[in-house]
């Protein structure tokens, strides 16, 4: 390859080459001497052997020195081109890489993370490793790079893409079941094509598609969400708040409700709330009547903070790497049919038959050794990094039904 | 005498050694107590090298034993040091 | 069978050879103490300061002495003396077991005070003190273990020599436990200063 | 082996106790020897079929004949049996008991009770092992590597695996002590160091690491155990410790470990080289001393199995020099096998055509070796599958050819039998030509990247893994026809005089099989070197 383009590569298979090559004309040589002896001294033709010889110093000198100045030179060979391994250019575009098992995640600078590395094509980037268990390895033959990732201690590896494209990542140090299912991949992206992807909205925390809507559609140009109303009323939780209107010309005081929000907004010119110019345009045709009902859902309930991804969050958190959404048992059970599921669980000895709930999800969770479901070994990892608004937006979609992208 | 040559050491030389290797027990408390940095562990070592040695040729006999045994002590000596120490190059200088 | 073929020479180079092994063994121990002394000073010290140097010290000068015993043991033998080999023999065996029973109560009054491997009290004074009681409870437990095997061994002899089985004429396997009881004090010379003296 | 003891003569016969009785409380070298062969013999067929199940499971893509799971334990179980119940005992608990004390013209080791005792602790090792499989959580799934984190944390049966490793270890280290002691002071008369057959000096310098070396892993194992069962966090970071400073430990141990492996196997070429060639060893000296040398600069060099895991680069410049200082004496030693072929009288029997592969696939191991000593070339290798062949070629293509090399070449001697050539001849070839398609195939697909410990792959993989699978079954055929053929030979084959073969050294002199104590009423007393031929006959068959 290049080196330009990929340097810890080229540099790598320099040192394959020498070393590989050299040794090929050795073993030839000796093989060729070896067979060509048997062949000439054999018995038949030499029924005694010609020579008494015990050995000769000069050449014993000669192959004891030989030897050394070859393996000198192949190992002074693979230390300079492993030095270029570990110096990481200046500059280098920064991710951090965690093992754990079985699943690898990936955080960004800016706090997004991913289960995939995605990265831009032509920039040297430095991956810094860690693991939460045990030792796992980063290993991407592509870049011929490789580094354990060791829990507590901070590793890292660097590499440079040439051009677009997909190449696999192995964890290489045996890390128990799922060691060989823990392969990922590293996405090379175009510079555009990264930028675009990295200033994306982090990926669990998912913006309510009413709220998406008030932004697409415009409203927040005139109304705002922090109390203020220069312009047009201000947003918050509105259901059973009051408010003075004026309809042809008649004021009254009403409860705001479904049906005063659909009018206001497919129709603002009727009911005109006290103190505001009559500019809000009809929404007539535009809002298609469930995003309508998203809208009005949303203005209703206010802004409940950012909804959670639950199938997002179980891919991140790697419970992909132990279950499986289509019914296969891997190291963990299925989270297929886990709503109407009964388990059987060993709770300190006894067995129990539990139906599956959200209290017992959450106990599953949190606390995976407490009520072992049978057949299973007891190591599923404790999700104590978790929040209680994650796990409860896992048991949500848990309860319903993950599905695996 | 036994087969090997060995001739029978004296209640007196076992007493001298132990008064000895009492003496050095003390010395090692007492040059504990001193602040030296660094020295500290280099000092305990040394007396206790020192007690040992004391413990090797004399109640263990290596004096009288032949060359083969104190050669034999030497190789595992080198053995351990090139133990610890390689393994220093890795913890000393990540 | 007909060639007994005596080689008390061999016998004691073989004792030697074992003796290598047993070094080896606790240098493994030795590498990791010094990797983390190395790592945590201050907490290697303020943690040995935890260690009562009075149990230390008389457990070492018990050992100094049941080295004494033995080494003497052997002069006894040489000389043909039954009766002193086997009150020497025996003050040994008391030595160690007094050197146990000091242990008990160092390790009562230790764990005691919730120092102990696993304990939460000891997590809650860092990782450096950590290690150092981890290790030190390996040690001396693993030393231990020696003190227990070197008494029986010795303790076999000494039965041997009241049958008159061990006798001036053919005392290899004296020399070769006391031997083994020597190593079992090259040890503590090492381990005491190691952890009960960092300053 | 105990059923009819009349049909041979010698020590099997003369014996204070006969039937088993008179062989599980023997002393003699010799049948302690025998004991450890059939052991080990059986030991490597178990090995062996869980290899062959491994190559079954990676014939292609996608879930085999195992589940994960399974998988992990059948390598781990292989690599336990291999490396402590097969390769570290093989040529030295069972050649070396057979042969080193008739090689110096002595009547049995040193310590003949410590010898025996030493085959009871591998008994009760091969017991502990074979009950971890079946008891507790499951068999180990650890690698036979057992690093930690995850050795302390699974929940598979670990515990008994490393007991049964330290009960190995400690049969090991008695064999060694018993080695050095016999080799320094129970040489007969006229066998000075210059005498020693190379068998006797690589057993010497085996010995030597087996004491060094072995107790290491004996406490590192051991520290598992603890761990295991107190969890004190020896190896855990928030707690002090240091993950890779348990690697350290473990290789310290089982880097000199692969040299227990191979220099026996190099002393065993250097017997059967020379008597099939009928002329002197080429170099004595550098020969013995290069044993030495491998011995002693192995010791050095364990971490460079540690390159990629965040270990200190200069440590890696460290070891990764030394590593290519042990090649040297290894070169050595090829070199002057192949020296002394020049102008003899070659003779291409059984155990000469093993031992003339081995020096070809020790070569191919041994040159793999120096690309995973270069840091830069380990980064990419390390871990994959490239290692795997690397070290099946050092140990099946080097210790395993030499121990069948071994075989073929002592058996006769010890039963007095002649087992057939000819299929011999054809095993051979079959294991050799099956040998290399397998491991030629694992270190290609090694290099294109893919790890190892892997029960499923990428497709990617794919076309040089059936390979590999293929060329596994050749392998086994040739493996079974060469047992069946010994097996034969040893009850049924031709009879033989007490030198087929017209070799040197002592062994050849004593009658086959040689009685209790290998030497009639006289010590013999030697004058000539051990390979010097002149005047040595080889019997007509
Ligand atoms: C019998 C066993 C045996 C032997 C003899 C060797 C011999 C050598 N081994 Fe190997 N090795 C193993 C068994 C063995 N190995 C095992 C079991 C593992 C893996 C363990 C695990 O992870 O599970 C391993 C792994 C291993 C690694 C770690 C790989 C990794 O995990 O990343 C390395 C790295 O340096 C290495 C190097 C070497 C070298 C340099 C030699 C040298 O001694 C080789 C010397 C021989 C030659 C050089 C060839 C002969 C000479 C010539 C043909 C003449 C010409 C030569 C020159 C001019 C130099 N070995
Ligand atoms: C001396 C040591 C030795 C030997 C001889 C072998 C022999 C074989 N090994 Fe093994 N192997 C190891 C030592 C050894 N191995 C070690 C240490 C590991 C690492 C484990 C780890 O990662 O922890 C390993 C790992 C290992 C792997 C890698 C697992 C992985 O990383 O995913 C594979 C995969 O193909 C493999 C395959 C084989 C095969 C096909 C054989 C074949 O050569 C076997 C050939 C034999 C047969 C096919 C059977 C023949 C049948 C008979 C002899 C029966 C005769 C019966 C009668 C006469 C009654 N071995
Ligand atoms: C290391 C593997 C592993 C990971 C990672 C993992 N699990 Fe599990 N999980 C298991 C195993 C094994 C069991 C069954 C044993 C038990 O109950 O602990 C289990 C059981 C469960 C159960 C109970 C299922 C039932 O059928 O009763 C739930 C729910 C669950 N896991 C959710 C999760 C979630 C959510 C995550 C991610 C945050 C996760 N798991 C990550 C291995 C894992
Ligand atoms: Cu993670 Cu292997
Ligand atoms: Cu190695």
């Amino acid at each position: 390859m290049n080196p330009l383009t990929n340097p810890t590569a080229s540099g790598v298979d320099n040192v394959l080459i020498y070393i590989f090559g050299s040794s090929l004309l050795l073993l030839a040589g000796i093989t060729i001497v070896m067979i060509w002896f048997v062949i000439r001294y054999r018995r038949s033709k030499n029924p005694e052997p010609t020579s008494d010889v015990e050995g000769n110093l000069w050449l014993e000198i000669t192959w004891t020195v030989l030897p050394t100045l070859i393996v000198l030179t192949m190992f002074w060979y693979g230390w300079v081109n492993y030095l270029g391994l570990r110096d990481v250019p200046e500059g280098a575009f920064e991710v951090r890489a965690t093992g754990r098992m079985w699943s690898w995640q990936f955080e960004y600078e800016n706090g997004r993370t991913s289960s995939k590395l995605y990265v831009p094509a032509g920039k040297p980037i430095k991956v810094i490793l860690n693991s939460t268990d045990v030792l796992h390895s980063f290993f991407m033959p592509a870049f011929r790079i490789k580094r354990d990732t060791v829990p507590g201690i901070e590793t890292y590896v660097w590499f440079q893409a040439p051009e677009v494209g997909s190449y696999d990542i192995f964890c290489t140090e045996y890390c128990g079941t799922g060691h060989a299912d823990m392969i990922t991949s590293a996405e090379i992206l175009s510079p555009e094509e990264f930028t675009a992807w990295y200033s994306e909205k982090t990926t669990a925390q998912t913006v309510p598609r009413g709220r998406q809507l008030l932004e697409e559609q415009g409203c927040l140009g005139c109304h705002s969400f922090d109390g203020s109303s220069s312009i047009a009323p201000t947003f918050g939780k509105l259901k059973g708040v009051k408010r003075e209107i004026s309809t042809e010309g008649q004021k009254k005081e009403i409860t705001i409700d479904t049906d005063y929000l659909r009018r206001a907004i497919r129709t603002p010119e009727v009911d005109l709330v006290e103190g505001f110019p009559p500019i809000m345009p009809a929404y007539g045709d535009e809002i298609s009547e469930s995003d309508l009902d998203e809208i009005i859902n949303y203005l209703l309930e206010g802004d409940t903070g950012p909804v959670l991804d639950g199938n997002k969050l179980l891919e991140e958190n790697g419970c992909f790497g132990c279950h499986s959404t289509d019914g296969s048992a891997l190291v963990g059970p299925s989270f297929k049919g886990l709503k109407d599921r009964t388990t059987e669980v060993k709770r300190d000895g006894t067995e129990l038959q539990l139906k599956v709930d959200a209290d017992y999800l959450r106990r599953a969770i949190r606390q995976p050794n407490k009520e072992i479901v049978e057949d299973y070994p007891a190591i599923m990892p404790a999700a104590n990094h978790l929040s209680d608004e994650e796990i409860d937006a896992i048991i949500k979609t848990l309860l319903k039904g993950a599905d695996q992208q | 005498m036994t087969e090997s040559g060995h001739y029978i050491v004296r209640f007196r030389t076992f007493v001298i050694i132990w008064v000895l290797l009492g003496t050095l027990t003390a010395l090692t408390v007492v040059a504990s107590r001193i602040d030296l940095g660094a020295g500290n562990i280099w000092v305990a070592l040394g007396i206790a090298a020192t007690k040992s040695a004391l413990v090797i040729f004399f109640f263990m006999n290596l004096r009288q034993e032949s060359r083969l045994f104190k050669i034999g002590l030497l190789v595992l000596l080198s053995i351990v040091a090139i133990f610890i120490g390689l393994t220093f190059f890795d913890v000393l200088y990540r | 069978m007909s060639h007994e073929h005596r080689d008390d020479t061999g016998a004691r180079f073989g004792m030697w050879i074992f003796l290598y092994t047993e070094v080896i063994l606790f240098s493994g121990l030795f590498i990791l103490y010094a990797v983390s002394l190395s790592k945590f000073p201050e907490q290697y010290s303020i943690a040995s300061h935890k260690l009562n140097i009075y149990f230390g010290g008389a457990n070492t000068l018990v050992l100094l002495t049941s080295s004494l015993t033995m080494a003497m043991a052997i002069t006894a033998i040489q000389r043909g003396r039954k009766k002193q080999t086997l009150i020497l023999c025996c003050s040994t065996i008391g030595l160690a077991l007094l050197f146990l029973v000091n242990k008990f109560f160092e390790w009562s009054a230790e764990i005691g005070h919730g120092i102990y491997p696993g304990s939460e009290e000891l997590a809650a004074m860092g990782p450096g003190v950590t290690n150092f009681f981890n290790l030190y409870y390996f040690t001396a437990g693993l030393h231990g273990i020696h003190v227990i095997i070197g008494a029986t061994l010795i303790g076999v002899v000494t039965v041997l020599v009241s049958k008159g089985r061990v006798n001036s004429e053919q005392y290899t396997l004296l020399e070769n436990s006391a031997l083994y009881w020597h190593l079992v004090d090259l040890v503590w010379i090492f381990l005491f200063p190691l952890y009960y003296l960092i300053l | 082996m105990s059923e009819t003891p009349s049909r041979y003569g010698g020590f099997f016969t003369e014996s204070p106790r006969s039937g088993i009785l008179g062989w599980v409380t023997s002393t003699d070298h010799k049948r302690i020897g025998l004991l450890y062969l059939g052991c080990i013999v059986t030991m490597f067929i178990v090995g062996a079929v869980l290899g062959l199940a491994l190559r079954l499971q990676l014939f292609e893509p996608g879930t085999g004949i195992m589940e994960a799971q399974t998988y992990n334990a059948t390598f781990t179980v292989h690599g336990v049996i291999m490396i402590f119940l097969f390769i570290i005992p093989s040529i030295p608990a069972a050649f070396g008991n057979l042969l080193l004390p008739i090689q110096i013209g002595a009547r049995d080791v040193s310590f003949p009770r410590v010898n025996l005792l030493s085959w009871y602790c591998y008994i009760a090792g091969a017991i502990l092992a074979v009950t971890a499989i079946f008891s507790g959580g499951g068999p180990p799934d650890t690698g036979w590597t057992f690093y930690v984190p995850f050795s302390t944390q699974t929940t598979t049966n670990v515990n008994l695996a490393v007991s049964a490793a330290f009960m190995l270890g400690f049969s090991s280290i008695l064999t060694g002590i018993n080695f050095v002691t016999t080799i320094h002071r129970l040489r007969c008369k006229g066998m000075g160091w210059g005498k020693l057959p190379l068998f006797v000096w690589t057993l010497y310098a085996t010995a030597w690491i087996q004491v060094l070396a072995t107790p290491m892993i004996g406490i590192t194992l051991a520290l598992i155990f603890v761990e295991r069962i107190f969890g004190a966090g020896l190896f855990d970071v928030a707690k002090g410790g240091d993950p890779i400073l348990f690697q350290h430990l473990f290789w310290i141990y089982s880097h000199p470990a692969v040299y227990i492996m191979i220099l026996p196997g190099m002393g065993v070429i250097s017997e059967i080289i020379p008597v099939f060639a009928r002329k002197p060893l080429f170099g004595y000296w550098a020969m013995a001393l290069s044993s030495l040398a491998i011995a002693f600069a192995g010791s050095l060099v364990w971490a460079h199995h540690m390159y990629a895991s965040g270990m200190s680069d200069m440590a890696i410049m460290i070891f990764s020099f030394l590593t290519f200082i042990v090649a040297i004496p290894s070169a050595i030693k090829i070199f002057n096998w192949v020296s002394t072929l020049y102008k003899g009288s070659i003779q291409l029997a059984p155990p000469m055509l093993y031992a003339l592969s081995f020096i070809f696939l020790f070569a191919i191991g041994g040159l793999g070796g120096l690309a995973l000593g270069a840091a830069a070339a380990d980064i990419h290798l390390h871990d994959t599958t490239f290692v795997v062949g690397h070290f099946h070629y050092t140990m099946f293509g080097g210790t395993g050819f030499a121990f069948f090399a071994a075989l073929h070449y002592w058996l006769p001697k010890f039963f007095a039998r002649m087992y057939n050539h000819k299929i011999a001849t054809l095993a051979w070839a079959l294991i050799f030509v099956g040998f290399n398609v397998t491991y030629m195939a694992m270190q290609a697909v090694g290099i294109q990247g893919m790890p190892r410990r892997y029960y499923d792959y990428l497709p990617q993989f794919g076309p040089l893994n059936m390979v590999a699978t293929i060329g596994s079954w050749i392998l086994a055929v040739g493996l079974i026809i060469m047992f069946v053929n010994l097996w034969r030979g040893i009850r049924y084959g031709t009879p033989v005089g007490k030198n087929p073969w017209g070799g040197a050294t002592l062994e050849w002199e004593v009658p086959s099989p040689p009685p209790m104590e290998n030497f009639g009423a006289e010590d013999p007393v030697v004058t000539r070197g051990p390979y010097d031929f002149k005047g040595v006959i080889a019997d007509e068959p």
